[in-house]
């Protein structure tokens, strides 16, 4: 049963509008890597192509002045809350136009303006900062919500169990969502972790409720987290959320990912989400026109995001010493 | 200090601490602290006496024992409009939380292309000298000067307390607020309402023709000490509060050693890697044409602070150390 | 029922040992009191008077030749594994003959030669070192043990996760003691953490065995302790055990204590582990003259200890400059 | 290098590292490794290659995230018995366990009177140039340089690698041990089997008469550069390759500085903080009667390292930047 693109259910809109963020997302991260291949793209990249759904459907449950931290694995999170691609290609490329002037790179994009606060490259180091954010908004007395993506391997160091428990003790309006995609760099999380579920299995050490879901379906995503963000929103505190899920790539850029089991790599990108997407769509009566539709609109978009970074001027040499300081300047003595 | 109008009372820097939180927290309601053991039981240094009580539990805020969730949510908090005052007990302890202070706090605002700014204010106690052992003793005020994008703060004076406090929470850039726990006890004039100085502004607390001695915090009046001591001998010797490591007020100590040609820097830190190494170094280059001596460091020796002060002042410099080394270069 | 003391049970004269120990650290905390008061110790103090049966009952279950971490609230824990009275006293006092020749001082107490690595003044620090030592153990080939001791505020800190992690995935033999005496420094524990019972109710993060015990009763102490450190020797794995307990004094030398209500300090004072010690001491029918015969020798003793300590000379000036290198020196630079 | 004898091959960096740890391995059974993906996938920078095979799972320990768990245990072990070598993976990280490495390992002989010795190295990839952004880039032995009871090590050359890591395993002190990543792919001579370099002997790697290079890991390389384009020019420089900061060879560099009368530090770190400081401020004492001209620091720009490579070049020393400091003292 399909429908023209004209008379979808409000459902079917909403699936197609996440599907279409999950596909700018998706070429965007295969933009990234073929720009890499062609030498246009420095230092490392980490990938999110398979956990688009994670990142979509997590902003499809925010408002647009609520938090996000994300890590050095965020592409999908500033597109989600907003980056265009052709500024985070900028970035990548060391475009003067990039998302952070070329400053950050790939594992520090951040659109302070839409609410993202930032990529970080130490793992877990931004859990306390998302608890910080909720923290500031019951301080000035705002509804806002703070999330804090993480992965699997970020569970076992020091600072998730710090950030844990100050926002249980404190109540604060904070979420916490484990993008666990089984490994940390090239070591199975299993191998290094007491509990199964990382994140899951322990939010009980804090009292906080805990999700473990199917992180590559945006729908069971976004109504996680809508859950966990209402309950943030109206004074219930946080939440843990572990979305199981899988990157396509290797962990960075030089990683060809073989401590994979090849069984384990199919099983998973028979489950990329967004065939998951365009399955659902399917089943809510959405034709196959409109979906192909949707696919070339991104395709030509991701291509002009490609073709205007690749246009833009280089980074500026003397961007290198500015906004160190809040005047912009770096002095450090007279 | 010439810009401090006494009030009349005399004020411990231990209190001027929680006066200059006090202020500012009057003034702008975004002024938050948090902490282990600031609340209701006031600081284990007693140096948040008074502020629960005045502005309660919404406004200071009790901790875990978890640095890195201290200075990680204030990080949070000041990057979305709030200004956070956190205290890490003793400065040693900066090391469980240093991921914040070195990779963090102040690198945001650069690799985001400035689109964040992190105004905050660590406070810390520092340094030695009074039997606290290995892990509780350090001065560390060289640990915050080796990371660019932070503000280094280290007051010697009951009003500087209060003036350094109003500039740093007031700053939009984070701040390491050292407060000396020698020190804590002393006493000195109160500072007036508003009163702030400003960052990076160094002081000529003694002014003299033959020696510089530059120093900071606790070694403020092992300095003056020293100068006292060999005035009786016939040298005269300036002495410069550096109140700041960063922003580093190098123009007051060029031109300090331009008049002298002679330096002395006393340092609390050990030798190796100290804060006084990079004064050298710059004068040694942009004052080399000004020396007519050694430039010489009265650091602490290259060891862990022992837990017996007698031992300890084996370890830390003292006014005799300092006052042999001025001679020394006044006899070269 | 009481007996002679030659006719004791093995288990009265079992409790009546470690009785003894407990009487001893009880002089031992009353005299470092008086000697600060007299002004004769500088520095800072942490007496653990109140949490005897927690050092000594664990003590009872370890080997000579297992490795115990304490923390800057360590005295007890020091002449729990054979640190005399008066080198720690003389320590204290700032003497020659101190523990650690005087560069130690209170919070770092020491006795290598009796498995006892440290006491560390920096909160949660110690625990990844006991769980490298039960590692190391494990590496050379031997059943040793290891136990830290931790207060209840060191279950907030990084450290803490990490350590039992890392000990639960390597399955090491290692014991997770926390001394639950209710407050951090002068703060109430369950005001800053999210689970009542800070220790245990963690554990399962771990999937680590957990027992919630009485820290005031040496028995009760050392049969858990026994099961412990019996099933990490066995390679059963490490085990958390909260100890719940009081500190008689305030947290250190400064400190009056006065945050704690009175009704709870008249509570556990009753519950004194010297006093349920002795309880259960005429409970096995051991006479009262023999108990006041271990009194007065420990009292003795701890008079020796003090006057040999005050007699001791002062700290050599000339150690502030060794002992930095393994070859005794402190040299830096040529 | 005058004491390494080459085997006819040429090995990298990278190489080295591996090939200097299995050695020791080899020789004394309590050495073990410890680290983040070193195990199987052999280290992401490929730096443990092989030693998972020839060694095993009990020799070569993967383990979680958590830096702290890792230098904590490694010293437990240390304390017991074992000889570890943990990998902390990139040298920014070491801010994540900064209170192991300044307040627990470092001063725990000292603390306990001598009672234990931590014979332990932590290795980790430093430094920028490769557009891994400012909290993957960082040059921190100057943070090592600051904590008295550190051992500092940062080799220039495969064969200073293996050498090097004999000595750093073999010491009965702690070790830092950092291996420059922008160093990894460059090629030298093989060091033959039982090659030790021992721990606080600096190297003249170019001798020269008229100006004093000092540099460290991936500056000795700089320098060098710098001093083949000066040569052209007439000036002859000597290049001193420090290899440790701790024990620090300042009889080396005071000799040369006696012959030369100028010197230039090459430093990879910031300015503000930076080891040269401390290297600075001793010729500046010591060695003040035989300078002829200021003493300069070629020092990365006070800022975070920024990602994009243009930008990089701006922060850090380069060749062009020391031979342009080294024209300028030689005309002096
Ligand atoms: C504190 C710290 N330790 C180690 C690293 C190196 N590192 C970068 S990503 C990574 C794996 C992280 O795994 P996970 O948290 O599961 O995130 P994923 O990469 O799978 O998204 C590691 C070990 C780091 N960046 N920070
Ligand atoms: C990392 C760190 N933070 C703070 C302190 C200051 N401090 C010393 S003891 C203490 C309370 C510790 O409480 P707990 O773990 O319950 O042990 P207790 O003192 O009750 O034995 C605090 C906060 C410290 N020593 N180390
Ligand atoms: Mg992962
Ligand atoms: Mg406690």
């Amino acid at each position: 049963m399909t429908a023209p693109a004209d008379q979808l259910t409000g459902a079917a809109t909403e699936l197609l509008g996440w599907y279409e963020q999950m596909a700018v997302i998706r070429g965007t991260e295969k933009a990234a890597q073929d720009l890499f291949l062609a030498g246009l793209v420095k230092g490392t990249t980490h990938l999110a192509a398979g956990q688009e759904a994670v990142a979509v459907g997590v902003s499809a449950a925010l408002r647009a002045d609520d938090y996000v931290f994300a890590t050095y694995r965020g592409h999908h999170h500033a597109i989600a809350r907003g980056a265009s691609p052709e500024a985070c290609l900028a970035e990548l490329m060391s475009r003067a136009t990039g998302l952070c002037k070329a400053k950050g790179g790939s594992m520090h994009l951040t659109k302070a303006d839409a609410g993202m606060l930032g990529s970080y490259a130490i793992v877990g180091s931004h859990l306390p900062m998302a608890v910080g954010a909720a923290w500031s908004a019951t301080l000035r007395g705002t509804d806002q919500v703070a999330v804090a993506f993480f992965g699997d391997g970020a569970t076992n160091i020091g600072a998730f169990h710090e950030a844990l428990n100050l926002a249980a003790v404190w109540r604060l309006p904070v979420v916490f969502v484990c993008e666990n995609n089984l490994y940390m760099e090239y070591t199975p999380i299993a191998s290094v972790t007491a509990v199964p579920n990382p994140a899951a299995d322990r939010a009980p050490a804090y009292r906080l409720p805990a999700e473990l879901i199917d992180g590559n379906d945006v729908v069971v995503v976004r109504d996680a987290a809508a859950r966990a963000v209402d309950r943030a929103r109206t004074g219930g505190g946080p939440t843990v959320v572990e979305a199981r899920t899988y990157r396509h790539f290797g962990h960075s850029r030089t990683d060809p990912g073989t401590y994979r089991p090849a069984e384990e790599v199919r099983e998973w990108l028979a489950r990329d989400p967004l065939a998951v997407a365009r399955d659902r769509l399917s089943r809510l009566g959405v034709p196959d026109d409109v979906v192909s539709t949707v696919d070339g609109r991104v395709a030509e978009l991701v291509a002009a995001a490609v073709s205007a970074a690749k246009a833009a001027p280089p980074a500026d040499p003397a961007e290198a010493l500015t906004d160190v300081w809040a005047d912009g300047g770096a002095q450090w003595r007279t | 200090m010439a810009d401090v109008t006494a009030t009349g009372g005399t004020i411990t820097y231990r209190e001027a601490v929680a006066e200059g939180i006090a202020r500012e927290m009057r003034r702008d309601p975004t002024v938050v602290c948090l902490g282990e053991d600031i609340g209701a039981a006031e600081g284990v240094f007693k140096t948040t006496v008074g502020l629960f009580k005045e502005f309660g539990p919404r406004r200071v805020w009790d901790t875990p024992i978890s640095e890195q969730a201290i200075v990680g949510a204030a990080m949070g908090a000041a990057m979305t409009g709030i200004r956070p005052v956190a205290e890490i007990m003793f400065s040693d302890f900066l090391a469980c939380c240093w991921d914040y202070l070195a990779n963090e706090i102040p690198k945001v605002r650069y690799m985001t292309g400035g689109q964040v700014t992190v105004p905050l204010v660590v406070r810390t106690a520092n340094g030695g000298g009074l039997g606290f052992g290995a892990q509780h003793s350090q001065a560390v005020e060289n640990w915050a000067l080796a990371v660019p994008g932070l503000k280094v703060v280290a007051p010697s004076t009951p009003a500087d307390v209060i003036g350094l406090m109003a500039a740093s929470i007031r700053s939009d850039d984070p701040v390491v607020f050292f407060e000396h726990k020698g020190l804590f006890a002393s006493k000195g004039p109160a500072a007036p309402e508003g009163h702030v100085v400003p960052l990076g502004a160094a002081a000529v607390v003694r002014p003299g023709a033959d020696v510089t001695l530059v120093a900071l915090a606790s070694t403020v009046p092992v300095a003056l000490r020293a100068a006292e001591t060999v005035a009786a001998e016939g040298i005269d010797a300036e002495v410069v509060d550096l109140r700041c490591l960063v922003p580093l007020d190098m123009h007051t100590v060029l031109d300090s050693v331009g008049r002298t040609s002679r330096l002395v820097i006393v340092e609390e830190n050990p030798y190796q890697g100290g804060w006084g190494a990079t004064v050298a170094s710059i004068v040694a280059d942009e004052g080399f044409e000004s020396l007519d001596a050694p430039v010489r460091r009265v650091a602490a020796a290259c060891v862990p602070l022992p837990f017996a002060d007698s031992l300890e002042q084996v370890v830390l410099p003292t006014a005799d150390k300092v006052a042999a080394e001025v001679r020394r270069l006044a006899a070269y």
